[in-house]
């Protein structure tokens, strides 16, 4: 049979050896599709009802799917290396309702501050070299409103998930804007950024720090400031319709699994498991385990939580805004 | 030369409708019916395919009015659709009138294909080999670096500039083909007639040549101008910081966060002004014809 | 004389400079595809790399025909359809000319994004759904008023009395067309299928939303592509169209007269 | 074959009236002339015939039949249209082949055809080249072959040989003559060149401002002139006006003229009498020769010009120009300032209501 | 204003020689009509002087100055192109005022000159026109007021009356020989009505094949043609060839044919006569008149054609058909079958080398 996946392109699941070692394994055969924006990915599944098997949604979106009605309560039992996964993720309410599991956890990340090494001589530990007139026009931040006004308010020292003070947001980021090269949308723009030497920091995403690095060997590192950083949690969902629901199962559980981790990892280069079993089976030095894994870092991460469609206008309007002003 | 209508008065509609139908069909079909649909949309608080509660609003488009930026955004993108416009007729038209007029031969045929070409290859890549060549460090820096005896700093990249240079360079053969087509029209011995009533070469260009391939070039500026202000791709990937239009915000809207309805009547109201502009313009074309 | 051979020697320059100006980055493209470093870095080190992991790029290779399909069949219709609605809005005269005229804008001017999100929407509606067809189905919407605008112009330049001298020799509306009115609107047929196939070509946002997983075409891979990390094996990819579309045209060339007749 | 019966056809460009209420009977394989000032609406009345364009009112037929209904390409006609409307993308010979070919006939028998019709032009050697290449004469007889060699029934030639030298001139008048006497095709022409329409056609139409002004055979035209503009449009004549007496006029200066052609009117009404050049005759006034001729006036030359066959002598009387040709047979010339007697007979005047 | 010298001019395309070493010398304030026969190299040579082509080889001067690198606009003439090249995009009236637009002549003046323009070729109430809503003789008038309202110096004028009736064209004739005389513009006029070369030309040129075959006066030329082309083309000739005697030719039949015009040739060359059909006078075969007529052949008429102020008998005689032009002075007409004596004096009689 045949498992349709959704995810971001170059995310894991779409990995050549993985796909054929899993489908050595169960005779499912993998389609991969790609979605470019999590809206993209809700509406390619309401327009495609029955066709996707496997979809990955960022936890924050999981609650939106599931009122909707895109998503179907999965059964963990199916999933043996469901246990494995660390329990506060696995219990996130983001996750589950009602007591059903709607998403089982998979990677999580953080959008913090990448480097070209070039650039410095020591890394730099605070955010607000950013705003450094010594990296004028070489500054580089996503194309995303939820982001950018999250960014800002870890910047000014404010809870991400409840913005109290949206001006000081807006000063902050306003002050920013003339740094700024240019905004990425990919990680190849980053990339393409770094390799032609035209920036020396900016925002970035782990696990694309970690590829950028290990696969690409590009003189990135990844920098979590001191005044935090913005954590996500992607899952895997299984849309309502599905016509594959075992083969559903046994992708997700071949996801999760310690081995295909370690060498998603090593060859490619990637975010953090949600699988504790899997992160210990990495190297004791390894990033992941090592940086993302230690305790100092987690305190000083902020999780996205779920934002209400007002919000998100809000922060876009903000955000355009800002693009406008600057130009 | 064209005499409207001169055989056409009597037949009419009955005559035209089997050749106009297939086209028209398949563009109400594939085009008007789905932008109906969105037309339909624009006038929602929300998509009914989202399973909220929605209701009818003229709120999407009354956001474009309440929200000076959209104003401001709009303004800037006609302004850059006229830009590249009138680049494009600065460097497409003489290039057009040297294939037309002045080139003889297989040359021309050969020639007139080349420009067409590169057309065929892929938008990203084009944009991302501009970025090479643009760039501090990139092609054109190391280039007139090399040349020049004084060092000077060339970074276009991520400008105003750059999301020009981007446009007119996909846009530009549009502008050849169609006034090729009409200037070839025009028979030489109009031109002679010109210079034999003294007129220099520039006055028949200007009196003769021109008014006549005017069809050709408004066409080829119709069809530059109007995709060039709803643009988004160029101006985000060339114009960096400052490549923010009003094609980009609609995308926004698409993509970002799920608000077809504003997105649908912003781009209707482009449509209209644009659809407006087009109004205004061909008589006044039409009269310098 | 001398000025007009000057003025010859200056327009050949003129072309010249524009040749240049557009295929440097085409040039680019083709030599990034020889460069080791997929983020287009120097310096320059030679590799055939891209090529030989694009033999492999089924996904790409099939992507790629699918496209070529695609833009064929598209032209081929639009041609056909587009000229035939170009001389009927030439030839006759009745009500509602000129908003059929104006009909041809909207899908120019409205960002392909938003006529995307339409198609979508619309063929999932009435259950055309996703897939090939419904993707050519789009791309010859798109691509028709180009033609229909292209051919329209050259139109315009037409003497309506050939058209009156062959039908006073007994040829009736179908042979008057194919042998006096289309001769001499051939260049704008051609300018107009060309840019058909463009259209088609180098179509990303419809098949994006039109397309079914496994069954992409071209420009939608690349732009998947680009967000893991581009490859060159795109920039090769390409190349060869590139090279072997300028191969073909300039064949044809040899052949057919492009110029239309004085 | 078929002849074409033009029945009270209009035609107007917004207000101007192109044809007005035009009847003419074009007979089954005549030849028919017609002339007309230019934008007098002759090439207006030949598009209706063809069917490019449609009378306001009035009715048309070709054969009996009415062809308000049957398209262009059903009339079965040929034209040869004033501005040549040669096919720019064919050669000269595929633009005759056009026709033919457009009617399935074989290849062979297309090019045999083609042939024949381009060596009857005098073109057999330019059947490669394309119009553009062409002197303007040669682009009008490649009109011309092109619309004879399908054998329409109805022929409308709009200006066809007006490019031409003399010589080939009359070379084409005489095979289209030949090839319309040998079909039997209805011939319908335009032509500007008054020799040409006198020598070849069975009828002379004359238009003006859309109205038929006349309409009969070369020598009554020439001859019963019915209208002042009619005896000065075809041929030359001198014109007297004066009183109508019994049998003539008599002139404001009490010269009476007399006249035995034309209209007969009571005495006292205003009319004309128009006497053609060559009929007058003009002698130094010492000789005094032929008693048969009853008009006489006296005069002075004040110009002669020469034009190959003829001479032309302005003669001046009483405030008026009168014309007079001399056939140039290489007897001595009168002197500018000479005075003369000129001579004409009542059968050489035609007598003219005035209107 | 300029004489145009052409010296030593020739014109290949491909193959196909359109002007073969032409030199003419058209002075200055002159009138000159181009004559030859379709395809001879008229508009060819009248391109080049306008500076629209190149020689291949020899020179043309304008002035007494090498136009050569002199661009078109800078060579101050006015042309009336064989098919009008009317602007199609202007009005009429725009059209007649481009060359003083472009002049930047004021709007004022530009108004009135256009205005007296189009009154003088009678259009005065088109100006508003479009050409395609025009007749094509208007056409043409349009094209002629276009080229001399800018009065240029020289005058290049491509069958410019062709299109027009014969009223309208001697109106024109007048007006342009006015014009011509008033401002002295040299003037070159291409034209295929015989008459209309002899009646207004100063000179005239015959060409053929691109070669310049006889150039001089009108009555020169008539007179005195010097090859049986020239003979033929311009106007009628009948030809007779035999052997060249001291004073004439003898025909193969042995009749002696006088000849007192013409080259002087050797006793036994190969010559023919030429002479005009209007020289020779008809007779029916009794009555002898005038001893004067040193020639005289019996023939017997075959036909008769009228042509309104004369008519043409054909006379079979000895396997050859002579015409002769009678003028139609009202006498009584010879019937076709009828036998008849032809005369005409060795003064009417043009002896020419075999060629
Ligand atoms: N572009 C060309 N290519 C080839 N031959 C040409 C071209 N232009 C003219 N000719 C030939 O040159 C010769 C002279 O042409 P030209 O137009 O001068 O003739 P013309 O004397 O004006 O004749 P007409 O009285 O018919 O207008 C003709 O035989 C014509 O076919
Ligand atoms: N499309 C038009 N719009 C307005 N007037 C027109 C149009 N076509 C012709 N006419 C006018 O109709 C009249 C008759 O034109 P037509 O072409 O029949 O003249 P014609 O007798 O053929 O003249 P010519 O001998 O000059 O060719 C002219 O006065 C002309 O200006
Ligand atoms: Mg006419
Ligand atoms: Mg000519």
């Amino acid at each position: 049979a045949e498992v349709h996946v959704l995810n971001w392109k170059g995310y894991g699941a779409d990995e050549p050896w993985a796909i054929q070692a899993f489908e050595k394994a169960t005779g499912n055969k993998v389609v991969n599709d790609f979605f470019n924006s999590e809206q993209e990915m809700l509406t390619k599944i309401r327009t495609n009802p029955g066709l996707y098997d496997v979809v990955m949604i960022n936890a924050a979106f999981n609650n939106q799917a599931m009122a909707e009605k895109l998503i179907q309560p999965i059964d963990v039992s199916k999933l043996p290396n469901y246990a494995d996964i660390s329990k506060d993720k696995a219990g996130s309410p983001m996750l589950d309702h009602d007591g059903k599991v709607y998403g089982v956890p998979w990677v999580w990340g953080l959008t913090a501050l990448a480097i070209n090494e070039k650039s410095f001589d020591k890394p730099p530990t605070s955010i607000a070299e950013m705003w450094d007139p010594a990296h004028k026009g070489r500054v580089i931040i996503r194309d995303d409103a939820v982001e950018a006004v999250q960014f800002g308010a870890i910047a000014t020292g404010q809870n991400i998930n409840d913005i109290k003070d949206m001006d000081a947001v807006k000063t902050k980021l306003t002050s920013l804007m003339p740094q700024i090269k240019t905004f990425w949308s990919s990680e190849n723009d980053w990339n393409q950024m770094v390799a032609s030497n035209q920036i020396d920091i900016g925002t970035y995403w782990s696990g694309s720090a970690d590829r950028a690095k290990t696969h690409f060997k590009l003189p990135v590192s990844l920098v979590i400031p001191k005044e935090g950083a913005v954590a996500w949690l992607d899952a895997f969902s299984i849309p309502a319709g599905s016509k594959n629901v075992e083969g559903a199962q046994a992708f997700i559980n071949w996801m999760i699994d310690p081995k295909f981790y370690v060498e998603w990892v090593t060859k490619v280069g990637a975010p953090v498991s949600a699988n504790t079993k899997a992160v210990e089976a990495l190297p004791e030095d390894a990033f992941n385990r090592k940086v993302m894994g230690d305790p100092e870092v987690a305190k000083r991460i902020q999780f996205q939580a779920p934002i209400t469609d007002a919000q998100r206008e809000a922060y876009l309007a903000l955000w355009q805004q800002l693009k406008v002003d600057v130009k | 030369m064209a005499v409207p209508g001169a055989t056409a008065s009597r037949s009419g509609q009955r005559s035209a409708l089997p050749l106009l139908a297939p086209a028209y069909l398949w563009l109400t079909v594939a085009i008007f019916l789905p932008l109906s649909a969105m037309v339909f949309f624009s006038f929602m608080t929300d998509l009914p395919l989202s399973g909220k509660p929605w209701a009818f609003t003229l709120g999407n488009y009354a956001a474009f009015f309440s929200q000076s930026l959209y104003l401001t955004l709009l303004l800037a993108s006609l302004r850059l659709g006229l830009e590249v416009t009138l680049w494009c007729i600065v460097i497409g038209y003489p290039a057009a009138y040297v294939l037309a007029k002045v080139l003889k031969g297989r040359s021309r045929e050969a020639i007139f294909l080349l420009v067409i070409l590169p057309f065929w290859s892929n938008g990203l890549v084009r944009i991302f080999s501009w970025a090479m060549v643009l760039r501090e460090g990139g092609i054109l820096d190391t280039a007139l670096n090399a040349v020049l005896p004084f060092k000077i700093n060339i970074d276009l990249m991520y400008s105003y500039p750059a999301v020009i240079i981007g446009l007119v360079h996909s846009y530009v053969p549009y502008m050849v083909l169609t006034c090729y087509l009409t200037l070839q029209a025009i028979d030489d011995s109009l031109i002679e007639a010109g210079r034999s009533l003294g007129a220099s070469r520039l006055q028949v260009l200007k009196r003769v040549i021109i008014p006549l391939s005017l069809p050709g070039l408004v066409a080829g500026a119709a069809l530059i101008f109007v995709p060039v202000v709803g643009s988004f791709m160029e101006p985000r990937i060339l114009g960096g910081r400052t490549g923010t239009f009003y094609g980009t915000v609609i995308e926004d809207q698409f993509v970002a966060v799920f608000n077809w309805p504003l997105g649908a009547a912003l781009s209707f109201i482009l449509l209209a002004v644009v659809l407006v502009i087009l109004a205004v313009a061909s008589p006044v074309l039409r009269r310098a014809a | 004389m001398m000025t007009t051979r000057i003025l010859e020697g200056l327009g050949r320059f003129y072309i010249g400079l524009l040749l240049a100006f557009l295929y440097l980055p085409i040039v680019i493209m083709a030599l990034m595809s020889f460069n080791v470093s997929p983020f287009y870095q120097l310096p320059f080190e030679w590799t055939t790399e891209w090529y030989a992991s694009l033999w492999h790029n089924d996904q790409l290779i099939a992507a790629t025909w699918n496209s070529l399909e695609i833009a064929i069949v598209t032209t081929v219709i639009c041609v056909v359809l587009g000229s035939a609605a170009s001389l009927a809005l030439y030839r006759y005269e009745f009500r509602g000319k000129k908003v059929l005229q104006a009909l041809l804008f909207p899908p120019i001017a409205i960002p392909w994004l938003i006529t995307g999100t339409a198609m979508l929407i619309f063929f999932f509606g009435v259950g055309i759904g996703r897939g090939l067809f419904a993707i050519l189905l789009g791309h010859v919407a798109l691509a028709l008023p180009y033609v229909i605008v292209v051919v329209s112009a050259r139109l315009q330049t037409f003497a309506p009395e050939l058209e009156e001298a062959a039908r006073s020799l007994g040829a009736n509306q179908w042979q008057v067309t194919m042998r006096v009115t289309l001769p001499w609107i051939m260049p704008g047929v051609i300018a107009g299928g060309l840019f058909a196939f463009a259209v088609s070509f180098d179509q990303f946002v419809v098949s994006y939303f039109l397309a079914t997983p496994g069954q992409t075409t071209l420009p939608v891979e690349i732009y998947a592509a680009i967000r893991k990390g581009f490859t060159p094996e795109i920039n090769a990819v390409s190349t060869i169209i590139i090279v072997v579309s300028m191969a073909l045209m300039l064949l044809t060339a040899r052949f057919f007269k492009f110029g239309g007749e004085k | 074959m078929a002849g074409v019966q033009v029945a009270n056809v209009s035609r107007s460009f917004g207000a101007h009236k192109a044809l007005d209420d035009v009847s003419i009977d074009f007979a089954d394989g005549g030849f028919y002339a017609l002339l007309g000032p230019s934008g007098s609406g002759k090439t207006t009345l030949l598009r209706q015939i063809a069917g490019f364009d449609f009378p306001d009112s009035g009715r048309i037929s070709i054969g009996g039949e009415s062809v308000e209904r049957v398209p262009v390409e059903k009339r079965r006609i040929g034209m040869v249209f004033q501005n040549y409307a040669l096919f720019p993308n064919m050669s000269v010979a595929d633009n005759v082949a056009f026709g033919l070919s457009v009617r399935g006939e074989n290849k062979a028998v297309i090019a045999t055809e083609v042939q024949r019709a381009l060596d009857l032009v005098q073109l057999g050697k330019l059947g490669g080249r394309r119009p553009h290449q062409l002197s303007g004469g040669q682009r009008q007889r490649v009109a011309l072959a092109r619309a004879i060699v399908t054998k329409p029934r109805v022929l409308l030639l709009d200006e066809p040989l007006g490019a031409l030298d003399k010589a080939l001139r009359v070379d084409m008048q005489i095979e289209l003559k030949r090839i319309q006497r040998e079909i039997g095709i209805t011939t319908i022409f335009v032509t500007h060149d008054q020799e040409e329409a006198l020598t070849m056609s069975d009828r002379i139409g004359i238009l003006r401002d859309g109205r038929l002004v006349q309409e009969g055979p070369p020598e009554e035209i020439y001859d019963r002139p019915k209208s002042e503009f009619a005896a000065t449009f075809l041929g030359d004549a001198n014109i007297f006006r004066g009183d109508a007496t019994g049998n003539g006029i008599r002139l404001p200066d009490g010269t009476a003229i007399a006249a035995k052609v034309g209209d007969r009117l009571a005495g006292g009404a205003k009319a004309s009498c128009a006497v053609r050049p060559e009929r007058i005759r003009i002698a130094t006034d010492a000789v005094v020769s032929d008693a048969a001729d009853a008009n006489m006036l006296k005069g002075k030359v004040s110009k002669r010009i020469f034009a190959g066959n003829n001479s032309t002598y302005f003669v001046e009387r009483a405030g008026q120009t009168l014309k007079v040709i001399v056939q140039n047979t290489g007897a001595d010339r009168l002197a500018e300032g000479q005075d003369v007697v000129l001579r004409w007979s009542p059968e050489s005047t035609v007598l003219i209501a005035a209107g």
